[in-house]
């Protein structure tokens, strides 16, 4: 405790050095954790948030959401769909070493076949990534897949140092990698903040606009508002609806609404009575006044879900209709079922009481007896894979707006999540699905989507709830940067404007 | 030297009010506790809502009134646990000594470093979240307090001469225990209950605040100011009646356990 | 040289209350369901691939084999690795534990003049209007909720005033007793007075001592009397109540902690309970109950320091 | 010349009346004595005039020390006269001292106070009032802190820092209570002599009229908060006028009527027969039984005793001689690691599994009358406590047992619905020698019964185990610390010293030819009256 011993020094001194902290760091508090910075390693939030600063990928979108060269100059697609060719830019890591094709296919194999790639589900077509030459990889495919341009921008397909992973083993470089993307590691604390620095190899000339950035693990949203507020960060993720307001209305802060792809969803157990009845799921839809639901949780923020895939999705159904607010239909089917009165379980995840009340009173005022069983987040996962529930309620995303992935995480049976746990089968919706990612031509797979939309609506594979914009708060003294519906911060284009 | 039962008449005439609220809960509430209301979202106090109205549009005053009772549910059974737990094996390792005693102070060693919020988490974890289950975490760790004080009691009653002169007399060991010295030690115990009792309900109250308290739409205060705080500068009242009731009870206790300790100091 | 026995003896006590510890929350960890590779990978792994890496992190073994190869690895001094972040349980331990030390420590220096203050001033004024101010204010601090008071604090002094920083824990002393104000601040709120009311009944008790009289008897004023006499015999019964509260203090940094982003133990054993991430529960834990074993030998020393009575 | 003049000195706490109407006056070098039972105003006069009373006494009078009215003088004045002018020590130097403080600090204050010394000269003028109060080797003793000395010592220096300024009075309230008889006969001494050398004017507090005759000239016999009689020591203890001082003088020991001495029926059965008796306290350590000692400390060292029906043995010796723990093995409550006890010649374990059959013969009773009775328990249910639990008689019968057994301890009925803090003491010594006769006992042991009790009430609960001991043939055992007591009561008597018996004998043979050394020291330090010495 030799830290204690402090000169007789004055508070002035306190402020003075605090406000002296470098003012190019771009802080930003997010409640989603950083645990690890191997890019297969995890799909969980924080991780792709960070994912994305320190590994660069082939492609990369720009502010319209088109695909724009990025690791990769060119690529060329062959006329069957087999086989892609990209020709690599001279680029280096951050320590300097050259960032050659050896680097890419060891990166795409990786999280392709590697046992403990967490999320490798976008590449399932892949049979294998070579090496041509120095600057040349070739993605060789099993079948056609028609979002693979796509999956070549996410959060784990960023390129890793085949040489750095080889020599210190894949524990050592999950903690302090060499990156490829803007940023670089200066120090990670885990449990408290991830703190970059502007990788200076960094492909893209000029970029980034900023010294360095922190990403800084805040739970609480208070504090989160708190500390916005009070200048001590530039941006925070997650404001809660209630406080948008608030946040926006202070001077040097804005919260714009930022499309996203997250939905919330109710989450019926379809192998249990009695939501493995479709007109039961049905009627517990029909009893939901879901525009009364999204205004009361978003304040009027957020748009009423009519479809079981998120709407900034490309072929999302806008013109679907919903299951209609209807309670005494609602109830009309459980008496006719004799289903009223029957008791079920909602487990209701941390952060959830306001759904949970609202989902409890509108449930029960149609005849459910609706218990809400409070599970932490651990419980909560266990309790939904391993099925012992009756209802829940969560929300998802989409990593890219190509709604393959979606399908397969939430509407697929047979796709390795049961349709997001709920055991959800109905083999017609898997067989569009696979059909869906081999078929090139668009028009065609947005028919094979909408189908997939219509059958689970009407089913009631998930009862569709809202779709959230983000309510990220920026200060004012930075522009440029944002989070993209991949939950990617632009931070490489984020300057300061004082 | 007279405030003292004036204290002690104060803080029971305010638990008592509060045990009254308790009880008729139903005739003072003005709305069901649980019903929602679409068209009535976060409304300021007023006529229709005395204390307006939350983000589910339930009327923030009857949740108050109603919550009242799981308050006192919690603070009372939460305490009655350890409390039991406590003092049987204060009393014993007292009155006893030897190996009794010292089996004793190792297991009061091996609780009293448990961090106590760790150990509520982790049952939590264990047995899920819920009021029983945080019973149960006040029971495996809330007892020491109460062991000690009864510990430090019996040791001195196990050496005064009206315990001496049973054990001559050839009575059980048992029978002293419970005639002579448990209602002998039971003061400092009663006066320490009170404080414990205002603790047990703020640590329920943070527990829901940390999202493992009473499942929703409980109206059970903790959780009504947790959720109450994201709209502490927009609709204040959400969290604010809740909070100024928690003090208020526990306020009620505090000043029982100070009275009750100075009145039982003058009539020693 | 017996205090230098002393503490050895105590240490090794602590030996097995340490087990008994470690063994409790290891059974606990163990019992509670929930799976730390799915927390760890997120929400889109399949149950293949979680299955994969819980035997790679050998999940899979019996409860028993886990805690004896935990024992012996422990025994080497090495307290596994984190099941989230793989990295050394010790060192997230020594990136966390002083900042929730220097909050324990900070707490305390700035709650000990005010309960010095206030019990003196209350016992001296027994019944006094200034004795049922204090006692009122002191109910009051203990009856506020911590996590509703410290909003309004950050609100207040972070947000509307900006005199001091809402989150985090700077980077040099100074900046740790700026950015652990408010935290420390709210803890205190409701540390003095639990301290004050104990003090100033060990005040009230002394001060109807016979060595009182005597010291009356002899001319030395009641002042003298109160600061050589009934202060000092005060602080016995306070010292004593000060190891538990420390020990409380240590566990209850998880509310301020998380109020203020205060990266400490308290958030770190929260979340990774959340997060079953065993070792890092079980070794902080360990650390928690050492820090409270060495506390109350401290306190011990301290009150056979102040005490003669209590021989070493 | 007069020092001190009190006059009409009333002091009153709310409805109570402490003292009412106090006059007195104290010359230069004159030593007044104040006697009265506990309650009688003495101690409460004496704080009254240094106003040491809590501030919720109310005190009127004058009191006029030299000239000045204390009475009207303002706090720093007064801390002026305090220490310096008049000393002051009291009963308990245990809770007197602080514990806290080293003893030469606290023998110091008043030189700091008072006469501004410091350093090296404070510490030397402390030596020289340690060594004045003769305590052995003053400069160690200066170290140390008050729980290291004895009892005796610690008084001493409590009179070395009343005395530290040379003040012209000194005020002792009760100095020897607590205190062993030879340790009291020190004290008195030094007392006695300080006096002489000094010319000191003394105000000495007791309830025992032979330890104030030891230093007094002039005698206040106070009750009730009020002054009954004064005089000359010899006039008031040769011819007291009030009615009051004549019983009290009557209850003196030494005023009461000896025990014939009379033999035992030949071949009265040993009722009870301890060989070899050993107790031990506290845990025999590691390095102990390494190195094969006892450890812990012996308290009993081998006691032998035997007690024949109708037997009266008494026990004596100075605190921590044994005699309580000897008594307490015999009943079980101290587990005896040598040694046996034998009950009408069949070895018994008090502790056992038996224990019962063996305690219904074998009754204790107790020291302090108000912790001897469950607090919470009335008079009537701690009678009929025994009764009830060991099914003496038939339920419907208890009531009236109770009240026979009150009957005989000379207790009023209507006393059985109080508590204990509602009786006095010797009322509650009453009940608990009701309840141990409530077991219709062959044996009563009484562990210093009397020695909290007022010499009035000491006399009538003396006279009371008399009878009941003549009544039912009982056979008793009477420790107590108090040779005279013991002479009036007991056949025999046992002598303890250090956990061992060092002498035992019928109890004319001990006290008029003891054998030991020891035993002559205890019979000398004996405060008796003036001009009546001991009659055989």
């Amino acid at each position: 405790m030799e830290r204690l011993q402090l000169p007789a020094a004055i508070t002035a001194a306190v402020l003075l050095a605090s406000a002296a902290t470098a003012q190019d760091i771009v802080r930003i508090a997010s409640p989603n954790p950083v645990t690890t910075l191997d890019p297969i390693r995890s799909a969980a939030a924080g991780n792709i948030e960070a994912f994305g600063q320190l590994y660069a990928r082939l492609l990369r979108r720009d502010e319209t959401g088109a695909l724009q060269p990025a690791l990769a100059e060119s690529w060329a697609v062959s006329d069957d769909g087999l086989t892609y060719t990209f020709e690599l830019r001279a680029a280096k890591f951050s320590d300097g070493s050259p960032l050659t094709a050896e680097d890419v296919a060891f990166s795409l194999n990786r999280v392709a076949k590697d046992p403990e790639s967490a999320y490798p589900a976008a590449y399932a077509a892949l049979s294998e990534v070579v090496a041509v030459d120095a600057d040349t990889v070739e993605l060789r495919l099993e079948y056609p897949a028609g979002p693979m341009l796509d999956y070549m921008e996410i959060f784990n397909a960023g390129i890793v140092s085949k040489a750095d992973v080889d020599a210190r083993g894949a524990d050592a470089f999950a903690a302090s990698p060499l990156s490829s993307g803007p940023f670089m590691v200066q120090e990670w604390r885990p449990n408290d903040r991830l703190i970059l620095a502007a990788n200076p190899n960094y492909w893209r000339e000029g970029y980034p606009l900023v010294a360095g950035a922190e990403l800084i693990e805040v739970s609480d949203s208070n504090a989160r508002a708190s500390m916005i507020l009070a200048g001590e960060v530039e941006a925070v993720r997650a404001v809660p609806y209630a406080q948008v307001a608030e946040v926006d209305a202070a001077d040097d802060v804005a919260v714009p609404l930022e499309p996203s792809t997250v939905i919330y969803v109710v989450l019926p157990n379809h192998t249990k009575p009695p939501f493995d009845d479709a007109d039961v799921r049905r009627a517990a839809a029909m009893a939901l006044d879901r525009q009364a639901i999204a205004k009361a949780i978003s304040l009027g923020m957020a748009k009423a879900a009519n479809s079981t895939l998120p709407e900034a999705l490309a072929f999302y159904a806008a013109d679907l209709e919903g299951q209609p607010y209807d309670p005494a239909a609602a109830r009309a089917i459980l008496e006719e079922k004799g289903l009223v009165g029957t008791e079920i379980v909602m487990l209701a995840p941390p952060d959830s009481a306001q759904l949970m009340t609202l989902l409890k009173a509108q449930w029960d005022a149609v005849g459910f007896m609706t218990k809400a069983e409070p599970v932490d987040t651990g419980l909560w996962w266990d309790r939904l894979v391993g099925g012992d529930y009756n209802i829940t309620a969560s929300w998802w995303y989409n990593e890219t707006m190509d709604p393959d992935l979606a399908a397969r995480w939430a509407l697929c049976g047979s796709c390795g999540n049961n349709s997001y746990y709920t055991n959800y089968n109905n083999p017609r919706v898997d067989e569009l699905t696979e059909a869906a990612l081999r078929e090139l031509d668009p028009e065609k797979r947005g028919a094979m989507y909408r189908e997939i939309q219509e059958i689970t609506v009407s089913e009631v594979s998930q009862v569709p709830l809202w779709y959230a914009p983000f309510t990220n708060a920026y200060s004012s003294r930075i522009e440029g940067l944002r989070l993209t519906p991949a939950l990617q911060w632009t931070l490489e284009e984020t300057r300061f404007t004082k | 030297m007279r405030r003292a039962p004036a204290l002690l008449v104060a803080g029971i005439a305010i638990v008592a009010a509060w045990g009254l609220v308790a009880l008729a809960a139903p005739f003072l509430a003005t709305h069901d506790p649980i019903a929602i209301n679409f068209e009535a979202l976060l409304q300021p106090p007023g006529d229709a809502n005395y204390f307006g109205t939350d983000n589910t549009g339930r009327d923030v005053f009857s949740r108050v009134v109603y919550g009242t009772r799981y308050a006192l549910y919690i603070g009372l059974l939460g305490v009655l646990a350890p409390m039991a737990i406590g003092m049987t094996i204060g009393l014993v390792a007292g009155y006893f000594g030897g190996w009794v005693d010292a089996l004793a102070m190792r297991l009061v060693d091996v609780a009293v470093p448990f961090p106590f919020f760790v150990l509520v988490l982790a049952i939590v974890a264990v047995l899920g979240p819920g009021i029983e289950n945080y019973f149960i975490a006040l029971a495996l760790v809330g007892w020491i307090g109460y062991a000690r004080l009864a510990r430090a009691e019996a040791l001195v009653l196990r050496q005064s001469e009206f315990v001496l002169a049973a054990r001559t007399m050839g009575f059980s060991h048992p029978y002293i225990l419970a005639r002579h010295v448990l209602p002998n030690a039971l003061s400092p115990v009663v006066v320490y209950m009170m404080t414990d009792i205002t603790l047990v309900i703020l640590f329920g109250a943070a527990l829901g605040f940390l999202g493992m308290g009473a499942p929703p739409p409980t109206p059970e205060w903790g959780i009504m100011i947790a959720e109450g705080s994201f709209y502490i500068s927009t609709a204040w009242w959400i969290a604010f009646f809740p909070g100024l009731a928690m003090v208020m009870i526990g306020v009620g206790f505090a000043l029982i356990g100070d009275g009750l300790a100075r009145w039982l100091r003058l009539r020693a | 040289m017996p205090l230098l026995r002393l503490i050895l003896a105590r240490l090794v006590q602590a030996l097995p209350v340490l087990l008994g510890v470690s063994l409790v929350t290891f059974v606990l960890m163990a019992a509670s369901p929930g799976d730390p590779v799915r927390l760890l990978v997120g929400d889109r792994a399949t149950p293949e691939i979680i299955a994969v890496i819980r035997e790679r992190y050998g999940l899979d073994e019996p409860i028993l084999t886990r805690y004896l190869v935990y024992l012996k690895n422990l025994l080497q001094g090495d307290m596994g690795a984190s099941l989230r972040y793989r990295v050394p349980v010790t060192e997230l331990i020594a990136s966390h534990y002083p900042v929730t030390l220097f909050l324990v420590l900070y707490t305390i220096v700035l709650s000990l003049p005010p309960v010095v203050a206030l019990a003196v001033v209350s016992a001296r004024n027994q019944g006094g209007l200034a004795d049922q101010a204090i006692r009122l204010l002191g109910v009051l601090g203990l009856a506020v909720p911590v996590f509703w008071l410290a909003l309004l604090l950050s609100r207040f002094f972070g947000v509307t005033l900006k005199w001091f920083p809402v989150s985090g824990f700077g980077d040099t002393p100074l900046e740790h007793l700026h950015h652990l104000f408010l935290p420390a601040l709210s803890t205190a709120i409701w540390v003095v007075p639990i301290l004050v009311r104990n003090l100033r009944a060990a005040l009230l008790d002394e001060m109807g001592r016979d060595y009182v009289t005597t010291g009356l008897s002899k001319g030395l004023g009641r002042r003298a009397v109160f600061r050589a006499h009934v202060f000092p015999n005060s602080l016995l019964p306070t010292v004593n109540l000060f190891g538990i509260i420390v020990a409380y203090l240590l566990g209850g940094s998880v509310i301020v902690e998380s109020v203020y982003a205060v990266p400490g133990m308290g958030k770190l054993m929260v979340e990774s309970i959340l997060a079953r991430d065993y070792y890092v529960v079980q070794g902080a834990t360990l650390v928690f109950a050492l820090t409270t074993i060495l506390v109350m030998l401290a306190t011990d020393l301290i009150a056979a320091r102040l005490d003669p009575r209590v021989s070493a | 010349m007069t020092l001190l003049s009190v006059r009409d000195l009333t002091v009153t706490f709310g409805p109570v009346i402490a003292a009412s109407g106090v006059s007195f006056d104290l010359a230069q070098g004159e030593a007044l004595g104040i006697v009265g039972e506990s309650g009688s105003g003495k101690s409460v006069t004496c704080r009254a005039l240094l106003r040491l009373l809590p501030a919720s006494a109310r005190v009127t009078g004058s009191v006029a020390f030299d000239g000045q009215e204390v009475t009207a003088l303002r706090e720093d004045a007064l801390d002026a006269l305090r220490g310096r002018r008049i000393g002051m020590i009291f009963q308990s130097p245990a809770s007197h001292l602080d514990p806290l403080m080293r003893i030469g600090d606290q023998v110091g204050q008043t030189l700091r106070r008072h006469r501004g010394l410091s350093g090296k000269a404070l510490a030397e003028e402390v030596v020289r009032l340690l060594d004045q109060v003769r305590i052995p080797d003053p400069r160690r003793w200066a170290d140390a802190w008050p729980h290291e000395l004895s009892g005796g010592m610690k008084q001493r220096a409590m009179i070395a820092g009343a005395l530290a300024c040379e003040p012209d009075v000194l005020i002792a309230d009760e100095p020897t209570t607590a205190l062993d008889a030879t340790v009291q006969k020190g004290v008195l001494d030094l007392l006695n002599s300080l006096r002489a050398d000094r010319g000191l004017a003394m105000i000495f507090v007791s309830h025992d009229l032979g330890a104030v005759a030891r230093v007094c000239d002039r005698l206040l016999v106070m009750r009730n908060g009020e002054v009954v009689e004064e005089g000359t020591v010899n006039r008031i203890v040769t011819a007291p006028v009030h009615d009051y001082t004549r019983r009290l003088l009557a209850s003196h020991p030494d005023r009461l009527p000896p025990r014939p001495p009379r033999a035992l029926p030949a071949g009265a059965p040993e009722v009870l027969a301890a060989t070899g008796l050993s107790v031990r306290f506290g845990r025999r350590s590691l390095s102990d039984w390494l190195s094969g000692r006892t450890g812990g400390f012996v308290a009993l060292d081998g006691a032998d005793l035997t007690l024949r029906k109708g037997e009266v043995l008494g026990i004596v010796g100075e605190s921590g001689s044994g005699k309580s723990t000897l008594a307490r093995a015999l009943v079980g409550l101290n587990r005896a690691q040598a040694g046996t006890i034998r009950h009408l010649g069949q070895p018994v374990q008090p502790a056992g599994r038996n224990r019962v059959t063996y305690l219904r013969q074998v009754q204790m009773i107790y020291q302090h009358p108000y912790e001897a009775l469950s607090p919470r328990l009335t008079v009537e249910q701690s009678i009929a406590e025994p009764l009830r639990r060991h099914r003496l008689v038939s339920s419907g019968r208890i009531g009236a047992r109770v009240t026979e057994l009150m009957a005989e301890v000379d207790l009023s009925p209507d006393l059985g619905t109080r508590l204990p803090w509602e009786l006095s003491g010797g009322q509650c010594q009453r009940v608990a020698i009701a309840r141990a006769l409530a077991l219709e006992p062959a044996v009563l042991i009484a562990d210093e019964v009397t020695s909290a009790l007022d010499v009035t009430l000491q006399a009538q609960v003396l006279d009371l185990l008399s009878r009941l001991q003549a009544e039912r043939g009982l056979s008793m055992i009477f420790i107590s610390h108090d040779l005279g007591v013991i002479r009036r009561l007991c056949d025999r008597v046992m002598v303890m010293r250090a956990g061992q018996i060092v002498e035992t004998g019928q109890v004319a043979q001990v006290f008029d030819t003891p054998r030991q050394g020891y035993t002559r020291e205890l019979i000398a330090a004996i405060p008796h009256l003036p001009g009546a010495e001991a009659p055989a």
